[in-house]
């Protein structure tokens, strides 16, 4: 009977081994965390990590997360699409006409990512390990205070005596302040009009072309006009309907419609 | 023998230069003054607090601090002879709280007057301590009774309020006619802030003191 | 010659001695750490507290309490080794979770760093509550605006933070000089994104540690 215990002791643990890694994605600060953690079974220098393997270890683990119907966060999932990515490069040949950056460049930055995460949780245990103030060295404990002989002296010229008289005197003279409501674009009056014209941006457009025509003039009704058209298009893309993108800082905002998957 | 003689420095108080730096740091950290058992009390076991503070005292003597012994317990304190370094003396300039140089405005150009009418000029309540404030600082005084229902109080300004402001009488203040010419209203203060409701919590939340 | 010897010493700085058991008084009164400037607005005029330091720091040397450099700011604070005594004086220290550990290590290390940078070393978002917090507990403070577009706000350590954990400046940090000789200090973006002003603010941050 014991060993029928210690057998079955045994499977749980080895399940429970298996399972750690996955059901305690609470515990993780992150996917960055997740590959710090997976990189030590390679027993290997950090410099000298596989990431190859690494990529595939971690894509194993999404996948186990979601057999066992685990909901991880966004960024385990971009994470797990940016190494499924990193994998395609790093086995395929490169591709001459590619301009982006090379597969081996892509995996030296996680590398180092995660040799200088690994570095910063050293820095941080060497930190909280130093003595502390408060707990292993003390400050004086009875400060003499400073006896401050005070002398306030108050200060008022005639000035601000006669403009706090005028405040009061021309309190008649001010309007509450309303805002314009007509020169304004709103959220809703854009989200309305992109949903209208999703089914037509088929190619990469950009953002500006989306305006209406009466908004495209005058500077301030441009301005409420890109703004909620930019917003209607967030919206949508979280909606799944539209895509978003941009090459560079301040360069123009691009937008089509998402295929259906 | 060796292991014995180890075992017993075990239990062997520490050296006397050893202990008078214990004392040292716990005077140095205690809020309080420490009587000789408290200090025993901290102290490893076998230490002798009494001739470790006695060597403190020594150690300290005609530096900027010294050991001091008050009732049965012991404290650094500053020498008496510096305590000129620890005083500062300090004028400190504040500017009149809004509330405050509303009412004092409205007393000046609506004097004598009462309480209830200068709410009513300013639309909202004015704190009691507004006006002790302005009493105490000698610039509002407290005028004849006005001889309507409840027979209220009026306030006026002091000789001290004309002289601060360099001005002759009352009658001197300019009109809000000549404040407009004179470019004075044109800095207004910006839209939001006249609204009562604001105004009042103003009142609330400001110190008498800006 | 006498009442003309008198007169000079009256405009005369206190002999050395004297200036260091002013500064001894001063620092020992004070619970916070006194800049240099701070001391001086303290002495009497003419006096030269650099030196008194050097003095005075000698004169601890091995004590029970030690004088301590902040920065450019001064104070004494117990000998770490007698920490055991002082159970007594202990704080209750909220325990930091290991997010915001992670977060005060790196602002320390990468200073002035902005949020994005923190969320780029960690590979996670950084909660608003966890710079809230270190920023509360006065360890981590704002720094100079970074001149890359969207001008981001940095977060640098603050005097309190190097006081806690007795460190006299950031370049005192275990381990910095080798984490940046390693280059694990750089703020290497990832391939394919060349952003120059980030080279260029780079520059800055190594005057922080040179």
């Amino acid at each position: 009977m014991p060993d029928d215990f210690m057998q079955e002791q045994n499977e749980i643990n080895a399940r429970r081994a298996a399972e750690a890694l996955v059901v305690d994605v609470e515990g993780f600060e992150g996917p960055l965390d997740v590959l710090l953690l997976l990189s030590r079974t390679q027993k290997v220098d950090l410099r000298q990590v596989s990431i190859l393997a690494l990529a595939e270890q971690y894509l194993v683990f999404v996948e186990e997360a979601k057999r066992l119907r685990i909901e991880l966060a966004a960024d385990y999932l971009v994470m797990a699409a940016w190494l499924a990515f990193l994998k395609s490069r790093l086995l395929l040949p490169p591709d001459p006409k590619d301009e982006g950056p090379s597969g081996e460049e892509m995996a030296a930055h996680l590398a180092f990512q995660l040799e200088r995460l690994e570095a910063m949780r050293k820095a941080a245990a060497r930190l909280m390990a130093r003595d502390q103030l408060g707990r292993d060295f003390f400050l004086r404990g009875q400060a003499e205070i400073y006896t401050r002989k005070k002398t306030i002296r108050y200060e008022a010229n005639l000035l601000d005596l006669m403009q706090a008289y005028a405040r009061i005197k021309t309190k008649e003279d001010f309007e509450p302040l309303h805002y314009q409501r007509d020169s304004i674009f709103t959220m809703e009056q854009a989200l309305e009009r992109m949903k209208g014209l999703i089914g037509e941006a088929i190619e990469w457009g950009e953002l500006s072309q989306f305006l209406p025509e009466a908004w495209r003039n005058d500077p301030k009704r441009r301005r409420t006009a890109i703004a909620s058209t930019f917003a209607a298009a967030l919206e949508l893309v979280k909606e799944g309907r539209m895509e978003i993108r941009q090459y560079d800082n301040f360069a123009p905002l691009q937008l089509r419609q998402r295929a259906a998957p | 023998m060796i292991p014995d003689e180890n075992l017993e420095s075990l239990f062997e108080a520490p050296p006397m230069a050893e202990q008078e730096r214990m004392v040292e740091a716990l005077l140095f950290a205690s809020s309080a003054p420490m009587s000789l058992r408290e200090i025993e009390a901290r102290l490893p076991h076998g230490c002798a607090p009494a001739e470790a503070l006695v060597h403190l005292g020594k150690r300290y003597e005609g530096r900027g601090v010294a050991l001091r012994r008050i009732d049965d317990a012991w404290a650094f304190r500053t020498a008496p002879d510096l305590g000129f370094l620890m005083q500062k003396e300090q004028v400190e300039h504040r500017k009149l709280s809004r509330a405050a140089i509303e009412t004092l405005a409205i007393v000046a150009y609506h004097q004598p007057v009462t309480r209830a009418e200068i709410e009513e000029i300013r639309g909202v309540s004015v704190s009691r301590g507004t006006l002790d404030m302005l009493i105490e600082l000698a610039w509002v005084k407290l005028g004849r009774r006005k001889m309507t229902p409840g027979r209220p109080i009026t306030f006026i300004v002091t000789q001290t309020f004309l002289d601060h402001f360099g001005l002759e009488t009352p009658r001197d203040l300019p009109g809000v006619r000549e404040l407009r010419a004179a470019g004075l209203l044109d800095n207004r203060p910006p839209p939001g802030t006249l609204l009562p409701e604001m105004e009042a919590e103003d009142e609330d939340q400001e110190d008498m003191f800006e």
